[in-house]
């Protein structure tokens, strides 16, 4: 499925975050999301999977403009945001059961995926009993089971530790592959934008009026091993000068709309 | 049975027009009670019982109320065919426009009076003066204390009066009230003097207040109109239950007692002195059970309306008929 | 947790021997006239005495109100919150008759009662609905609003309606708010049940102590309060179970290592 | 915001027209005896003609009085509230007698108050606490008692002690259970005041109303309960209100676009 | 502040996580802790902190075994736990003000800092207003304005772009140079691990019974670019070998004491 974003505005209140922005992720593509913190990456995200409305322009789900966009995109949010009351495989199931399928159904195909996300042994355990890493690995399987067409994820893999984390980008980008679904991924790593993604989008202004695009042109499969290709240093190092480049709005006095 | 089926409490009354008489049919009368079951009621048992009613062709049922004002405006509602009231109650409610009309008077005199501890130091009325008291939310109560004083020579402006409700005994042994009104010489002073209280009691009539019928038996216009032969059949059985208490009062006492044992179980003793006190109230020589008197409704109308406690006279034409 | 249960028996026990104990203590102490306070000895004499009464007729007239009342007014509290949490309409015309509802003295509409009810279960019923559905209703309802807001928006992304939200999330994370409701209202339905028979009855243990209390039988009329309270601490009691078994799954895990200090 | 309030105004004023109407229709088309429930055209007549005495004494009395009980019950809850959140043996040996309380018809207590409190105000304020503080304290209590575990955790690692989680997580996260009790205890407040002035009283809407009643006034009656109900809704927005002060700040924030889909 | 775990043995019901486990931390240290996701790493935080006691052994605070632990170490958890009724302010000032301290006097303390953490125009926002990493840099300020001399940090830069990181990482070294205090850093980024810490201690068995030490012998001040020396980069190696062999009880099926 194919997504724009057409002069796109929205502020929060009188904070503009985001001002006549163009984007747009064609279908199949994976898509990296690079900026720095509190700049409006997870704001996008909200845009695109309709919480949050356009103050002005429009968002497009494969050309055509749609208001309704809830329920359309698989959202990982970045918190890890899991039901206290339910188990981990009831966490997971939570949104087959509201696409309509049977508790029995839900249940199962989560139990299918457990293995692979390293949680087998805590089918039933509770939240409150999982580590930091084990709620964000449920909270991923969460969004990755819907079977949507377009998968949003919000800094998927922040609190796993490298193997892991591995693992986890294996598993997504073989899913992918022959799924052939949209995936726009947000992440602090820049090495992991990369490596995972056709196109790493970088924000470095604020508000966002436009984005630096990067194509990356490494063949695929790839591996770890292609950090050392020097087209992927290269890619790295001119996300990284952007980067540096827009620092002082990012962390040292974040421009806002009033003065308070 | 002393209880109503449900569903007549409801909805008998006026079930469709009233039935025509034949001999054969049965006509369904609900009668509210003033009070719980107690001595005073001791005919509607015993015409029960001794199956007057029957023979009547009759068939009475006794509801409970809620509230001592309750019976009087479901019976004008005419949910209620008969209500156990009282006599300026009716005249009250006639003054407000409630369709009720008395057709018996059940208790011939008053029974209310006011009540002091004994040793309280009031000898009579008068030194009531300045004092407070405890009445049971009728404005009547205070006219009546009111006159007593004023009759017996006292000066009634100091008076401080306190809407007591259900609880005239606590107020009066809590030393709360220097004196209570509206408690009955058959009962109230009866518990309270089992309970080792003693007690000065002023009659109203001793003091310059009117005669009248403590409890009357009270129906609405419209059920008058419709029922009037069952009501006075009704009337006839319960002169056949009162004799009959007159003959047989320990037999009547008994079926009260072992009737009540069944829900509730009354103090016999009680009941026994409270019987013997009102046997001599609800009929004498000159007063047949059950009658009364067009001057002695006139006489207390007239009373009302001058100490104010009603602002339409009414008159006695309009809130009693004798049926019989 | 057996253990814990022994142990809340224990106390429950101790504290009602020391409510009794203070209780005579008053009585002799204060010298409070018998037929107003009467010490918990003649009581449970008349309690004794009263026996085949109590239990053999009055207690169990009152429970069937009880019970039949309380659950009546959890379906109607429950209804009304779910329709006030999908109608603002709803809401905004509903909300003031519950507030309008509890504030009339049920006693000055008591002919209304009694001419729409009658005398029978009914109209028990309906007084003791008129206690209890109104802290539910309360209660349930702002602990529906107050369900977390990120979860709510997550769920929206995952395409639920109104109705998935209320059902996935906004039931369960109300549970704790609706209990608090309902272990009031468990406690009010008591009453509810006493005054519906005060309004008109033959039986029940608000009929017997009314006329217990009309023939200053304070013996007996202490018996049949004695009763009556416990009744409401049973239904509380069972309402704090309930709660425990609907909202336990989660807080049965939790104690563990990590609770040793709270 | 005042935008929201005018409209609240305007759907509270619809819902108070309608529930006139209902009322006026009722009485016409049921042919309900006036005596009984007599319409609301009478009820404002007779609320017209006793104005003088109703909102020159009666009013003033009972507003008192419930005002008082209020303030009072809702100091007595906290305190319970906070010394069975410190300590589990008072917790236990106190929770019982609270529900005890709330079991007890007054009527088998009425002679006790009339002995201990006489008939000047504060037998009525001890009434209307009795009525009032019970929802205060269970919502308070299980607010307190439902505050987020890892934050409770968090606090003592900051080297907290019992009094300052108290004072720095459990209230601040317990104020919507409370104002849910608050806002029930508000409305019975004023059903408090009524019945303790059955208790014995010499003004008061309660007193008027039984008055009116045992003279077969019943437009009168209800003019008295109109008022009643009117200061039962105000009270109720009052807690409302506090609610909105105290959790306002929280609140006023998140009223923006992320609440659009809400 | 030394911290010392002394033959420590805990488990969660009858999950093991620790046993019999030795682990040190001299006063003025900077440890990294490294290890895969639901190992226990943060369950020794709370051991540490005093949330959780052990089931066996002693905890020491400067070589004497001490029970209550609670307030002597200044934590930072892996969830940024803010109150949401607080501004960002009163939220970094609550230690303070459990401290003592009155609330105009914490909150200039907090003032100060916010600056530093790219907070500064955010001062009144509420928890819900920020962005994840802002609100977890709220968390950091947190937990490092108590003024304790031994800092817990879980995971604390995972939210956050690579330029706020270093800078987040420049100060809190600079913070740990000036106050000498005890620092101990729960990390997945083993780059990070190596370049902050005098010593990196890896988990890798499940339960812990030991800790594989790496000492940094890399001189200070470092930089970023000393990613490249060749000592780095073979504490870096050793790090990856341990992880990667300990791989299987990590991530493809974690042992549990039950068998649910
Ligand atoms: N509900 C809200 N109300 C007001 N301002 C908000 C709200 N949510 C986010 N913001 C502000 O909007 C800006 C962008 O936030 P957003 O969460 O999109 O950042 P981000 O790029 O995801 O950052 P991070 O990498 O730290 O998660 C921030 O300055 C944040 O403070
Ligand atoms: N309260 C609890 N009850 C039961 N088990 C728990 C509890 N907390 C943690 N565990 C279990 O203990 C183990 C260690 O958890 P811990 O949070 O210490 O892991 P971690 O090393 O911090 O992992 P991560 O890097 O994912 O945060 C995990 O298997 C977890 O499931
Ligand atoms: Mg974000
Ligand atoms: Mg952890």
């Amino acid at each position: 499925m194919k997504l724009q974003f057409s002069q796109v505005s929205f502020s929060y209140g009188t904070q503009p975050v985001l001002q006549k922005l163009q984007l747009q992720v064609n279908s199949g593509e994976f898509v990296s999301l690079v900026g720095p913190s509190g700049i409006g990456k997870s704001t996008i995200f909200q845009l695109a999977n309709g919480l949050l409305q356009p103050d002005e322009g429009t968002i497009e789900l494969d050309g055509k403009p749609e208001q309704n966009r809830l329920g359309k995109l698989a959202y990982m949010p970045q918190k890890d945001l899991l039901l206290n009351w339910r188990t981990v495989v009831e966490n997971a199931a939570l949104p087959l059961e509201i696409q309509g399928l049977s508790r029995r159904e839900a249940h199962k195909r989560v139990i299918e995926q457990l293995d692979r996300f390293g949680l087998a042994d805590w089918a039933d355990a509770y939240p409150e009993e999982l580590s930091g890493g084990m709620r964000q690995r449920v909270s991923f399987l969460r969004a990755a089971i819907t079977g949507c067409r377009v998968l949003l994820l919000d800094e998927p893999f922040s609190a796993l530790d490298g193997i892991t984390r591995v693992d986890m980008q294996e598993w997504l980008l073989s899913m992918w592959q022959t799924l052939g679904i949209t995936i726009i991924l947000i992440t602090h790593d820049i090495d992991e934008a990369i490596l995972l993604a056709d196109r790493v989008l970088v924000l470095s202004e604020q508000p966002i009026r436009q984005v630096h695009e990067f194509n990356v042109a490494l063949p695929r499969p790839r591996t770890v091993g292609n950090r050392h290709l020097p087209q992927f240093q290269q890619t790295s190092e001119q996300i990284w000068r952007v980067l540096r480049e827009a620092r002082q709005p990012a962390t040292v006095r974040l421009q806002r709309g009033d003065n308070r | 049975g002393s209880n109503a089926s449900p569903q007549n409490g409801r909805s008998a009354p006026n079930a469709g027009p009233a039935p025509d008489q034949s001999a054969s049919d049965i006509t369904e009368l609900t009668i509210g009670l003033d009070w719980y079951p107690n001595a005073v009621h001791s005919f509607l048992l015993a015409a029960e019982q001794q199956g007057y009613f029957r023979e009547e062709h009759l068939n009475v049922h006794l509801q409970m109320p809620s509230d001592a004002n309750d019976p009087l405006k479901l019976a004008a509602a005419n949910q209620l065919d008969l209500a156990i009231s009282y006599q300026p109650q009716i005249i009250q409610a006639r003054s407000e426009g409630l369709p009720v009309v008395s057709i018996a008077a059940l208790v011939q005199h008053p029974l209310n009076a006011v009540m002091v501890r004994s040793e309280s130091g009031i000898e009579s009325p008068k030194d009531l003066a300045g004092k407070s008291i405890g009445f049971p939310s009728m404005p009547l109560d205070e006219s009546i204390v009111r006159n007593m004083v004023k009759t017996d020579g006292g000066d009634d402006s100091g008076l401080t009066f306190t809407d007591v409700g259900f609880d005239l005994i606590p107020a009066l042994t809590g030393k709360q009230v220097d004196a209570i009104v509206g408690g009955y010489i058959n009962h109230e002073q009866l518990l309270l003097e089992k309970n080792g209280v003693s007690l000065k009691v002023f009659k109203p009539t001793d003091f310059g207040i009117p005669d009248y019928y403590e409890l009357v038996l009270a129906t609405s216009d419209e059920t008058l109109n419709k029922k009037q032969p069952a009501l006075a059949a009704f009337l006839r059985a319960a002169r056949k239950g009162q004799a009959y208490v007159n003959a047989h009062p320990e037999e009547a006492l008994n079926l009260l007692l072992s009737k009540q044992a069944q829900e509730f179980p009354l103090d016999e003793q009680v009941e026994k002195q409270s019987l013997h006190i009102l046997l001599p109230l609800m009929q004498s020589a000159d007063a047949s059970f059950g009658s009364q008197t067009e001057a002695n409704w006139q006489t207390l109308s007239d009373w009302m309306y001058a100490e104010k406690l009603i602002g339409q006279p009414v008159q006695a034409d309009a809130v009693m008929k004798q049926i019989d | 947790m057996t253990n814990g249960r022994r142990q809340n028996i224990v106390w429950f026990t101790l504290s009602i021997v020391l409510f009794l104990v203070v209780w005579e203590a008053v009585c002799r102490l204060l010298q409070m006239p018998a037929f107003i306070l009467p010490p918990p000895s003649s009581v449970l004499a008349a309690l004794w005495q009263q026996r085949e009464l109590l239990f053999g007729l009055h207690l169990w007239v009152t429970l069937r109100e009880v019970l039949l009342g309380l659950a009546v007014s959890i379906l109607v509290a429950l209804v009304l919150t779910f329709l006030m949490n999908f109608s603002r309409t709803v809401e905004r015309l509903v909300y003031p008759y519950l507030v309008i509802s509890q504030t009339i003295p049920i006693i000055a509409l008591s002919p209304v009662f009694i001419l729409w009810f009658g005398y029978d279960l009914s109209g028990k019923i309906a007084v003791t609905i008129l206690f209890t559905f109104f802290p539910i209703v309360v209660s349930a309802f702002d602990g529906i609003r107050s369900a977390d807001r990120q979860m709510v928006q997550l769920l929206k992304t995952m395409g639920a309606n109104r109705w998935q939200v209320f059902v996935k999330l906004q039931v369960p994370s109300s549970l704790p708010q609706f209990f608090s409701g309902l272990k009031v209202a468990a406690t009010y339905s008591v009453s509810g049940a006493t005054i519906g028979e005060w309004l008109g009855a033959s039986a029940g243990l608000g009929y017997f102590g009314r006329r217990a209390s009309g023939n200053f039988q304070a013996p007996a009329l202490f018996a049949s309060v004695l009763l009556l309270s416990f009744l409401g601490i049973m239904l509380f009691w069972l309402a704090g179970l309930l709660e425990k078994r609907m909202t336990g799954r989660r807080r049965k895990r939790k104690i563990n290592k990590g609770e040793r200090f709270l």
